[in-house]
């Protein structure tokens, strides 16, 4: 794999910014030739991440940098910050279901993301966190 | 201004449509949280949400769309969507957001089905 | 002006690459609040100009990096390529008009850039070419 | 397969109508040169291009549709566009593209001033 296939993008963690990676990505997306319903899956899956990233985060240069790497039959992003990393404490699990109140509190980002996604690896520690997600384009 | 950009209502006898369009984020939530709940206080408990022309759904649209199922059930109200991508329909299955508000092809069953 | 407001992108020198710089200066216009035929002007001043670095700059790295700067009443793009630059024999003149052979005659692309954008400057050297568009809202 | 998903042609008695959809670039400009001279051949010297579905036009793409004026000039046809954009319209008359070629706002007024 060359540089040839990848695309680096730099965005300030601030709102709407992560509308700009979602819209890079699904041009990406479109040009691989992935079908609608796999664009808005990447497009949705960029913006939890980097949603993610802005709330969480805590990082001190406020950026977020996502690679791109097209390859033949899959896309695969990378989304990094250098914020505080996850907490070792709260081990992610996936809310209930039945209770409104269940329901309505937060902790569906990376469930949807696994849900829409082919892979999802988080490598994390103090010096940040880098989300690195795959998209086949046929399952 | 802002609001009739981005929101339309639709109110008749029965029932109240909001359609939105654009980026369901937290702010245009915001905005559409306030029209549902000018909606229910003025005594509608039949709403149905179109989003055909809403782009996208963060997970923090979603929770906001809960809190308005949460509201309406208190005044045993129903709500209905349509105009879900498949996307849009997958995630809403995944959070059981399926369970306790309709989602239909069209406006018309929709608001059909209240 | 901080790094809050400064996205960045680095695209490979790959037919259609272009779009995808496009479309990300798009995204970020329509946040700026820019109308519909100024952010199609914006993205065709990308466009241009990334096609002129992908034929003319024969940079070794294949890369373009563009640097979007987010003002209070205007976008600037730095468009930059670590190519050859521009040869200094050819003084850059806007193409007859009058007649075919000259009207399909190449050398529209920077012409383009200058009618549809507000101020557009050229850094060039045998290190690579630095060209800054402004777009104002208003003009 | 691939003209077919791109570019529509629309052949009628007296004139023939060409409408392509998305990013006109070398690529796709060498395509729609190709149907073009197809037609030219065939015996059209009468064509409208609708540029209606076309959202980006580079600089290589108005060099081709300069050469397909230049083709319809040598059989002493016309070529009318319709469907472009303000800034689509401007940069063609920069390039005195509108000199050679009529610009028009449908297609219906195209075709009725080939
Ligand atoms: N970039 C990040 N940096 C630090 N922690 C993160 C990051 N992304 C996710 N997390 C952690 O993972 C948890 C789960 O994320 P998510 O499923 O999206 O739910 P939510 O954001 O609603 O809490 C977050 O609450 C946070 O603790
Ligand atoms: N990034 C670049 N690196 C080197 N030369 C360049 C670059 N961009 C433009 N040029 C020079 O400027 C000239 C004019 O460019 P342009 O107006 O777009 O016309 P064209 O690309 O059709 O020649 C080019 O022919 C080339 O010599």
């Amino acid at each position: 794999m060359t540089d040839k296939h990848k695309v680096l993008l730099t965005i300030p963690m601030y709102p709407d910014m992560e509308l700009t990676a979602a819209k890079t990505g699904s041009v990406i997306a479109e040009l691989m030739s992935f079908n609608e319903g796999q664009i808005e899956e990447i497009q949705l899956a960029i913006i939890e991440t980097c949603i993610n990233a802005f709330e969480h985060s805590q990082s001190r240069d406020n950026q977020i940098v996502i690679e791109f790497i097209m390859k033949d039959n899959e896309l695969e992003f990378k989304i990094t910050d250098q914020g505080v990393g996850f907490k070792s404490t709260s081990k992610h699990t996936a809310p209930k279901k039945n209770v409104y109140s269940d329901l309505r509190k937060r902790g569906w980002g990376l469930e949807i993301i696994k849900t829409l996604m082919d892979e999802v690896e988080i490598k994390t520690g103090t010096n940040g966190t880098t989300v690195s997600i795959v998209k086949r384009k046929t399952v | 201004m802002k609001k009739a950009l981005n929101i339309q209502i639709r109110e008749a006898e029965e029932h109240a449509v909001i359609e939105m369009e654009g980026y369901l984020n937290d702010s245009l939530g915001e905005e559409l949280s306030e029209e549902a709940h000018t909606l229910i206080e003025k005594g509608y408990t039949k709403l149905v949400i179109n989003l055909e022309k809403t782009s996208l759904i963060n997970s923090i649209g979603i929770s906001i769309l809960i809190e308005i199922i949460e509201s309406l059930d208190e005044h045993e109200g129903t709500l209905n969507f349509c105009g879900l991508t498949s996307t849009q329909e997958r995630t809403f299955r995944m959070m059981a957001l399926a369970k306790y508000a309709g989602i239909f092809p069209d406006e018309k069953a929709a608001i059909a089905n209240l």
